[in-house]
């Protein structure tokens, strides 16, 4: 091949190639989270959310507890930004206490039941010994009808167990246990569909010719990367888990009457509708927008940790 | 006239699960078969007994009643036809009693026919009823809601272990009633008709009437006050200013009417404490503190009675200072200073009986520190209630720890659960409690020292303080012998007072019953002594 | 080659942009050629150089958004497909221009039979009854070669192995007798003796019914076995377009030169070492200024790092997009 | 070449067979099996390249995984340097695994796509070596020197990567433990055709470097003539033939191998022109249903009776060329 | 397919006795007591009486044979005897309530009516309505339509219904007065004005319902359209010239309701049990008012039997949906 005149070097950037710009992929993500505008907006309320009901304790100091009879059933004041209920306690500080029990029980179910629907999933979907006998016990799990036996659950153990662990943690205990056991069924379906999925991928197949132990191969190849189902599924687990605990306050089977938590505020205030409808408003604003915005969360979430969608 | 009035709508948000009052003691079942069965003398309005299916009250001056008091014999009306059209004769009325004392039957009413030896039809319109004992208040047996007299000819298969089977006839009972049952459906609604056979001629005006439940207090509210789709609604316990507001919508009317219930707080005068083991709760060790009188007296004299009312009952409620108080013969007037709140006084109390605000607030004496389990069932109103109580305790000085238990345990009979109100683990326990029809006879005699719950009775009884005075026993029996209703109503409040003036039982709230009606239903007259719907027979449409 | 006749397709200067959200892709940059009756047409190239997108466009296949097609004009029968409509569009595709994609497991509907799917565009374009055209689809099925035709349309395609499904693609582009076949990378997921099979079955059909064929395909044996001519496709552009045997002997592109040197033979010299193309295919994010290539090429010099070469004449029916010219050793005079 | 001198047996392969269970009915009884590969042998000289061919699913892949004890095999007997891992448990093969290793088809696939260039060559240093974090670090930048990579790319996920520079990780990772033998399974088939060479030039130079043994499977025929020095070619399962790499090119002997060479297109038009196609007909039957007697039966245009009843025996045509087909058989 | 279907079904015999035998145990142990309800009025040497009546001194594994031999055995022959008028069942003992005496099952059956009308019709709404916005959101995605559509879906399943069953009541009931807030069981359906009765106290509920169910129900579509909007068949029916209309809703469709009408398969079991807090608001005294009622009074053959039924069902939509999955992509054929 004859020599050209000359071979003049490539200016930078002439063409572009590859982007140099070594990347994270959570950054990509969170990239493309921030296009979706709902889930931005639910992101931000949700996060406003968490620190007024863990924070705003020590802005707003009142004691959700505290009875000052002259204010009952007062409506809006300086003194009671949201007006008093009919014991005259002051409904923001018992809209937040009930707001940090919704969240931490969303929060700590959603956990519960991802550690264990994770836990199944990856243990069936990797050993396939353990396959039919696990998914036997989902398929069971599956087929027992939740919310009788959840009402059942609780009638069952809410006195052995607050006799244990006192009156707070043990209600607090079962409701987040009940719920985090009755709903890991999903979680660990499409977990182990997804490990079943990777366990042939090409690069499992190379962890275990390099000789990594089943052990390491889960932890460093199949977990991390079966996060955004289990990611999308916290997101869900946790709006779900925020509705059940409502729901069972409002059938009475929730938490105690003198323990505020939203869907326990909206219960006691619902025959008040008309007279005070703002105590039905608020917790149930905040049930719904709070559930709303995780929601939202989760749709952004799994548009974002879509590849197709993301793009490279 | 029969029937002219067309449709009513009445509405009972916990729903009737069967027609037959024997086999479920619930109020709901009671009063939604009161509608169809009837007894043979019912309480009015003012706690008086009316005679119904017989021609009067028999009693000792009119020779109905023997001169022992160990029979009493009721003469039936002439000429009663059950609605399908056969004659009820005194065999119906001894049947009844034989069917609700069979063996293996579980018939829930068969404390009314405690003593009873016999029950002979000397003629089809006659009925004897002896006692084993003398009974100075013989009217237990077919009297009130909760005793109506069956058909024999449709319950004789269903007598004993049979009691369950007869599915049929425990959703439509033949009755002598203003109406008969045309569709039962269980936990939901009962559709009625006007009875052709009944007594009175022109009566029921109503041609048909359904009897729905379900739901809540507030929605059977709204749907009689505000939107008007039914007539009359049960039990509409909700908050005053709630009912209030209802009523502005000017559909319908609330009606309120005071019995016996009393909500009250329940002093144990035994030590709880779990360190006892078989012997906690026991009559062998008394409280440590609250068997100071001064302690139990503060702590009443520290409760607003009235504010209580307000915040829970409303029209339903009225402050009281008695265990016993109704009806108006019976009610004592000499504890009436508890209806005043007096927190300075309770804290003088205490202060003169020794027992002093300590380095934390809580009085304390001898080591001993006023702190108290105060538990109740698990129910909007009663914590609201403790909240708040608990509130004034700790202004006095005294130590509060709240508990509520689930209502299905705390008054579930298990003698496995240490949580019943019965075994009462705890320092005061609130609740709520009444007797059936107007003699206190059987209530007062709660409080007798042997009916203290303790292992060797696997903790029944009923009477919870663990209370025991010679006198009041003394009382009890005196009690038992004594026919004349002002001996009678003089022994009931001295017991009433005893208990008072002890404090071992803390009443709070007399508590009533709020119906409601539409603004067009006439004749409605709340009864609080017997079923709501005793009179439904005179109900009426009235023209708007 | 079939040079005299007028071409049943003349694209002049396609342009085709993804505007997507991370940016535009330039996907296909000022692409014109012609294809003329009764010829076939290879296409190569590297993955992401623009094929299937040029071809897609012609005839309003890409999706749109994201895609945006421009262009002069895409002449086809005396009508200009880049601003017919839609509906124009519809009686084209799949009656008078037949569509054959890469991967046959993905391309046939899984739910259908194959004999629906092949009578669709039967009773739609040729407005066959129902019996007519399932007449009419066992024979076409009959044609491509799977045996027991009649019987095999109530299959589903899922039924079918790789290579038949391939058949199946190609009766249904065939079904109304199109007048031009676009054969997107036919053989590429099949395995070499099916793709002789493929090939064969493509000889033979085009010498019973005489359609034009573009065919697209990385695989330069296939082109050199099938191909009248040939373009060569690099970053959106024809860099080289000859008659298949002139750009065998006479490769003028330095990236075609590079691409026959890589490929080794089953037949021919056995090359102690493959000679390679350092580099990457650009990445396409603006309309080029410079030579696409210019960065793995071994000829460059100054002017194709500031201009964007066109085509150039190089011969008979052989046009080259560069600046050097190889017969003389220098820069192409221009 | 003919001057190979065929040195010591590495990998010795004998009858391996690798049967995946199906299992069916009521009860999900096993009904039957995919016999993906079914008895082959062969054996593997150290330091030479053997190119495994055969079409798509014929048990190429299952094959090079079998012999690396990916999977627990059905029967046969695995020896790979001397020592017999056909039965070995699990964890006792964890200790030979640094002297085999494997590099995948897809480079996408094969590289865990939450993992950086970095840990992903580093993962066999850390799993079978003591190294410390600074010298794994110098040794991880040292494979990547290997194999082509700029040293800057250490901390990037793979898929900022091309294809060709994927495949190269995916080699450097092979190499980490200085393996002997290593299975290539398509390394190339997913790459464009300029890349292509670069990552068969890079494995040539590799083995040249460290004398390494490749089993390369691929079913791209010109490229396996260009880096195999002997060839097998697979067919349903089985090996039908096996020679070094001219014989089989200029001679092949077994039908299926004249007809699979035969359809190659050649990016010639003047040979293209020439080249006699045996276009075979119908499509490879199922493993889980292989034909009776010989498997390309069904397809053969050779084919005789005695091939549909009965397995054709293996002959050894010349030293080194063995071919299973009646045709050779006892005439 | 029917080997699957068998081997299915033998295995739902294991998982439906077990299920059986964990609810009846955890009743058991349940603290609660069907005594409870009882006024406290009535001594507890009755109350002892009563409970004795009800069978509760046996012991468990006794208890639980019984309700075994009654629920499978009995039951099914009453049920044969009521369509054939045969007789075999006379004189057994049926599964009998705690509250009620009366047999457990002719209470459910009285039941079903009105859940099926109003938690059956919601879900059929639901579907109806859901189905297109979810396909209609796909093809125009990230379009206004779309974006409102997802709105309103989020907005559907993130208020609980307790909470807009409350609101609908006090706005349309009470406030403008249009429908009743007391849903009538006992209305018949005669005439055309009984029909609008019966249409305006299934109003709210079914509104409530279809609202939730409707938005998970598009999201699944919308989910599933989008996924095959991309797919190359797609593009094979737009090259044949095929109208858009055609490739969207004969192809695109067709494959994308495989996992939604698994997804409404599933969802079937709950119409009759998860609609527990809509009945209770709207006083429809259906199945899970029945349930719930049953709960508070212990009634533990109620809450066994009427658990297990629906425990029954969900085993079963499960196989149907797996089913429906093999009979609508012909991809899977089970074995
Ligand atoms: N829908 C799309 N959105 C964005 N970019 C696209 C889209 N479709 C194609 N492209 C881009 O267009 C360019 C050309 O793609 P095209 O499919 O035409 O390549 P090709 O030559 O057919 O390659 P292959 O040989 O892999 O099929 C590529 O860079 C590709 O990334
Ligand atoms: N885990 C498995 N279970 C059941 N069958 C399998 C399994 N793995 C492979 N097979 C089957 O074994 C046969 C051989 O597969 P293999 O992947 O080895 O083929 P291959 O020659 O590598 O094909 P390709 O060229 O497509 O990669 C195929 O029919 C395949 O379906
Ligand atoms: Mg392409
Ligand atoms: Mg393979």
């Amino acid at each position: 091949m004859t020599n050209p005149v000359d071979t003049p070097e490539l200016p930078d950037g002439a063409i572009g190639v590859l982007a140099t710009k070594p990347r994270n992929q959570w950054l990509d993500v969170w990239d493309q989270f921030k296009t979706h505008k709902g889930a931005m907006a639910g992101l931000i309320f949700f996060v406003f959310i968490v620190a007024a009901v863990y924070l705003g304790p020590f802005l707003w100091t009142l004691d959700p507890g505290y009875i000052d009879i002259r204010s009952r059933n007062q409506g809006p004041s300086w003194a009671h930004p949201f007006g008093a209920d009919q014991l005259g306690r002051d409904i923001l500080a018992r809209m937040l206490a009930g707001g940090r029990v919704s969240i931490s029980v969303g929060l700590t179910a959603m956990g519960l039941s991802l550690v264990v629907g994770t836990f199944i999933g990856v243990i069936a979907g990797y050993w396939k010994r353990l396959d039919g006998l696990l998914m036997r016990l989902t398929d069971l799990f599956l087929a027992l009808p939740l919310l009788p036996l959840l009402l059942v659950i609780i009638m069952l153990f809410r006195d052995p167990l607050r006799a244990v662990l006192g009156l707070e943690a043990g209600i607090f205990t079962l409701i987040v246990f009940v719920i985090g056991i009755t709903s890991w069924m999903q979680t660990a379906r499409i977990v182990r569909g997804d490990v079943l999925a990777l366990k042939e991928r090409e690069y499992v197949l190379a962890a275990r010719s390099i000789g990594t132990p089943s052990r390491r191969v889960v932890s460093r190849h199949i977990l991390p990367n079966i996060l955004s189902p289990i990611m999308v599924s916290a997101t869900l687990g946790i709006a779900t888990a925020i509705i059940t605990e409502s729901s069972l306050s409002f059938l009475g089977l929730g938490f105690p009457p003198d323990y505020p938590t939203w869907g326990r505020l909206l219960f006691d205030a619902k025959d008040m509708i008309q007279q005070y409808p703002e105590r039905v408003v608020w917790p149930g604003l905040a049930i719904s927008l709070t559930v709303l915005a995780v929601n939202y969360i989760g749709d952004g979430l799994r548009d974002a940790l879509d590849p197709r969608i993301r793009g490279r | 006239e029969r029937g002219a009035d067309g449709h009513v709508n009445v509405i009972y948000w916990q729903a009737a699960s069967t027609m037959n009052p024997y086999l479920s003691g619930g109020t709901k079942e009671l009063e939604a078969a009161s509608l169809v069965l009837e007894p043979l003398a019912r309480y009015d309005e003012g706690g008086n007994m009316v005679p119904f299916l017989a021609e009067s009250v028999p009693t000792v001056e009119n020779g109905g009643v023997s001169a022992d008091l160990t029979t009493i014999t009721w003469k039936l009306k002439e000429g009663l036809l059950w609605s399908d059209g056969t004659p009820l004769t005194s065999a119906d009325v001894a049947f009844t009693w034989e069917y609700c004392t069979a063996e293996g039957g579980g018939c829930s009413q068969s404390e009314k026919y405690n003593d009873v030896v016999s029950v002979d039809t000397p003629d089809d319109l006659t009925v004897v009823v002896t006692f084993g004992v003398p009974k100075p208040f013989p009217y237990g047996p077919f009297v009130g809601a909760q005793a109506p007299i069956i058909q024999k000819a449709q319950f004789a298969d269903c007598v004993g272990e049979a009691m369950a089977s007869c599915t049929d006839e425990n959703f439509a009972p033949i009755g002598t009633g203003p109406f008969k049952v045309d569709e039962f459906k269980t936990n939901d609604v009962a559709s009625m008709s006007a009875n052709p056979n009944y007594r009175d001629p022109a009566k029921p005006a109503f041609a048909t009437l359904t009897l729905k439940g379900g739901g809540d207090a507030a929605a059977a509210g709204r749907s009689v006050l505000e939107t008007g789709e039914f007539d009359y609604a049960w039990n509409l316990q909700l908050a005053p200013d709630v009912l209030a507001a209802m009523e502005a919508a000017g559909k319908g009317q609330v009606v309120s009417s005071f019995g016996t219930l009393v909500e009250r707080i329940m002093v144990n005068m035994t030590d709880p404490s779990a360190s006892l083991g078989d012997e906690r709760a026991t009559a062998a060790h008394p409280h440590p503190f609250l068997s100071d009188i001064a302690v139990r007296k503060a702590l009443s004299m520290a409760i607003d009675r009235e504010l209580l009312v307000e915040i829970g009952y409303g029209a339903a409620g009225r402050a009281t200072c008695n265990v016993l108080p109704a009806p108006a013969i019976y009610a004592s007037t000499a504890n009436d200073a508890c209806l005043v709140q007096d927190i300075e006084g309770a804290k003088a109390l205490l202060d003169e009986a020794g027992w002093v605000p300590g380095a934390d607030g809580i009085r304390e004496k001898d080591g001993v520190r006023i702190s108290v389990l105060y538990q109740t069932s698990t129910n909007a109103v009663r914590q609201d209630f403790q909240a708040i109580i608990k509130q004034w305790w700790n202004e006095i000085g005294v130590e509060v720890e709240l508990r509520n238990i689930d209502a299905s345990v705390f008054f579930g009979g298990d003698a496995g659960s240490p949580d019943t109100f019965q075994k009462f683990f705890a320092d005061l326990e609130m609740y709520a409690n009444n007797f059936d029809g107007t003699d206190p006879e059987a209530y007062m005699a709660n409080w007798e020292c042997s009916q203290a719950p303790r292992p060797e009775t696997q903790w029944q009884g009923n009477n919870m303080p663990r209370f025991c005075s010679e006198e009041y026993d003394a009382l009890v029996a005196e009690m038992a012998k004594t026919g004349d209703i002002n001996e009678r109503a003089r022994l009931a409040k001295a017991m009433n007072d005893m208990l008072m003036q002890e404090y071992v039982i803390i009443p709070l709230v007399d508590r009533g019953r709020v119906s409601a009606h539409s603004n067009t239903l006439g004749g409605v007259v709340l009864n609080t002594w017997d079923s709501e719907l005793w009179n439904a027979a005179d109900w009426y449409r009235m023209d708007m | 080659m079939a040079d005299g006749a007028a071409p049943v397709l003349h694209v002049r200067d396609l342009k085709t942009v993804f505007k997507t959200r991370s940016g535009a892709v330039h996907a296909v940059n000022s692409v014109s050629f012609s294809l003329a009756p009764g010829e076939l047409l290879g296409v190569v190239g590297e993955s992401g150089s623009g094929k299937s997108v040029t071809m897609m466009s012609l005839i309003g296949l890409v999706p749109s958004p994201p895609a945006v097609v421009t262009g002069t004009s895409v002449d086809f029968g005396g009508m200009d497909l880049l601003t017919a409509s839609e509906a124009k569009l519809r009686a084209i595709r799949g009656a008078r221009i037949g569509f054959v994609f890469q991967d046959p497991m993905t391309s046939l509907n899984p739910v259908f039979t194959v004999g629906f799917q092949l009578m669709e565009p039967l009773r739609k374009h040729m407005g066959l009854s129902k019996p007519q055209a399932r007449k009419r689809a066992a024979e076409l099925l009959d044609l491509v070669g799977i045996p027991d035709a009649h019987r095999r349309l109530k299959d589903y395609p899922h039924q079918f192995s790789g290579g038949m499904r391939q058949r199946v693609m190609i009766a249904m582009a065939l079904a109304c007798d199109p007048e031009v076949l676009i054969a997107d990378e036919p053989t590429t997921a099949l395995d070499v003796t099916i793709q002789a099979q493929i090939i064969e079955l493509m000889h033979e059909l085009r010498a019973k019914l005489g359609m034009a064929v573009i065919w697209i395909t990385h695989d330069l044996g296939v082109i050199a076995g099938i191909a009248d001519r040939v373009l060569v496709m690099y970053g959106g552009q024809i860099v080289e377009h000859a008659p298949v045997r002139e750009l065998f002997k006479n490769p003028q592109h330095p990236y075609t030169r590079a691409l026959l040197k890589t490929v080794p033979s089953v037949r021919g010299e056995r090359e102690p070492r493959l000679s390679t193309i350092e580099g990457q295919p650009p990445i396409l994010t603006a309309q080029p200024t410079i030579c696409p290539f210019a960065d793995r090429c071994p000829t460059r010099f100054n002017r194709c790092l500031t201009e964007n070469p066109q085509r150039y004449y190089a011969g008979d029916g052989h046009d080259v997009a560069c600046f050097w010219d190889f017969e003389t050793g220098t820069p192409r005079h221009v | 070449m003919f001057d190979i001198t065929p040195g010591r047996t590495l990998v010795e392969v004998r009858n391996l067979k690798m049967h995946f269970p199906i299992h069916a009915g009521v009860f999900r009884q096993r009904v039957g099996e995919v016999k993906a590969v079914d008895g082959i042998s062969f054996d593997i000289y150290e330091g030479e390249t053997l190119g495994l061919v055969g079409e798509s699913g014929c048990g190429k892949s299952t094959a090079g995984r079998a012999i690396l004890r990916l999977y627990d095999i059905t029967d046969g007997a695995v020896k790979i340097d001397g020592i017999d891992i056909s039965s070995q448990p699990q964890p006792d093969l964890r200790k030979m695994r640094p002297t085999m290793q494997m590099v995948f088809q897809d480079p996408q696939a094969s590289l865990n796509p939450r993992m950086k260039v970095r840990d992903i060559i580093g993962e066999p240093l850390e799993e079978h070596t003591s190294m410390g974090k600074p010298e794994r670090r110098e040794k991880v930048l040292e494979l990547m020197d290997a194999v082509g990579l700029n040293r800057d790319f250490a901390n990037r996920y793979p898929h900022e990567f091309s294809g060709g520079q994927r495949q190269r990780i995916g080699i450097a990772r092979a190499l980490a433990l200085n393996p002997k033998f290593i299975v290539c399974d398509e390394p190339i088939a997913a790459l464009d055709v300029s890349i292509q060479a670069q990552v068969v030039n890079l494995l040539e130079d590799l083995q040249a470097e460290f004398g390494l043994t490749y089993l390369f499977i691929s079913h791209d025929l010109s490229m396996v003539r260009h880096i195999a020095d002997r060839v097998a070619v697979m067919y349903l399962g089985r090996i039908v033939e096996i020679a070094d790499r001219e014989t089989l090119y200029s001679a092949p002997k077994h039908p299926y191998t004249q007809a699979l060479l035969s359809a190659v297109p050649e990016p010639d038009p003047w040979i293209e022109e020439k080249v006699e196609r045996i276009i075979l007909q119908g499509d490879v039957p199922s493993p889980s249903n292989p034909p009776h007697g010989c498997n390309f039966c069904t397809r053969c245009p050779q084919v005789m009776d005695i091939c549909r009843s009965e397995e054709p025996p293996e002959v050894e045509i010349t030293p080194g060329h063995r071919t299973a087909c009646h045709l050779y058989s006892n005439s | 397919m029917l080997n699957y279907t068998i081997r299915r079904l033998l295995l739902a015999i294991p998982t439906l006795l077990f299920i059986s035998l964990v609810i009846f145990l955890l009743l058991d142990l349940a603290p609660g007591d069907p005594m409870s309800s009882i006024p406290l009025t009535v001594p507890d040497e009755v109350k002892q009486r009563m409970r004795e009546a009800l069978g509760l001194g046996e012991p468990v594994y006794v208890r639980y044979f019984q309700w075994l031999k009654q629920f499978f055995i009995v039951e099914p022959q009453v049920a044969w005897d009521h369509w054939f008028g045969t007789d075999f069942s006379e004189g057994k003992q049926r599964v009998i309530s705690f509250q009620n005496r009366a047999p457990v099952m002719d209470t459910v059956m009285e039941r079903v009516p009105q859940t099926l009308w109003v938690v059956g019709l919601s879900y059929v709404f639901a579907t109806l309505i859901a189905v297109p916005i979810g396909i209609y959101s796909a093809y125009k995605q990230y379009s206004w339509f779309d974006q409102i559509g997802t709105f309103i879906s989020m907005i559907g399943f993130s208020i609980p219904t307790f909470f807009s069953g409350v609101l609908l009541i006090v706005v349309f009931s009470v406030i403008l007065g249009w429908f009743p807030s007391i849903y009538d069981t006992t209305h018949r359906v005669t005439d055309w004005d009984s029909f609008v009765y019966q249409a305006r106290q299934m109003a709210m509920p079914v509104f409530v319902l279809t609202l939730y169910n409707a938005a998970q129900v598009s999201r699944f579509m919308r989910a599933s359209t989008l996924d095959n909007l991309n797919q190359d068949y797609v593009r094979t029916a737009r090259a044949k010239g095929m109208s858009e209309r055609v490739v969207v809703l004969l192809h695109v469709v067709r494959n994308s309701l495989i996992p939604v009408v698994t997804v409404i398969a599933l969802g079937v079991p709950t119409i009759f049990g998860g609609a527990i807090i809509t009945e209770q608001v709207f006083q429809v005294n259906g199945l899970g008012q029945l349930l719930i009622i049953a709960i508070y009074a212990s009634d533990a053959p109620m809450v066994q039997t009427v658990t297990f039924i629906f425990a029954v069902l969900i085993v079963l939509f499960n196989l149907v949906a797996d089913i429906l999955y093999g009979v609508l992509d012909p991809r899977i054929r089970y074995d």
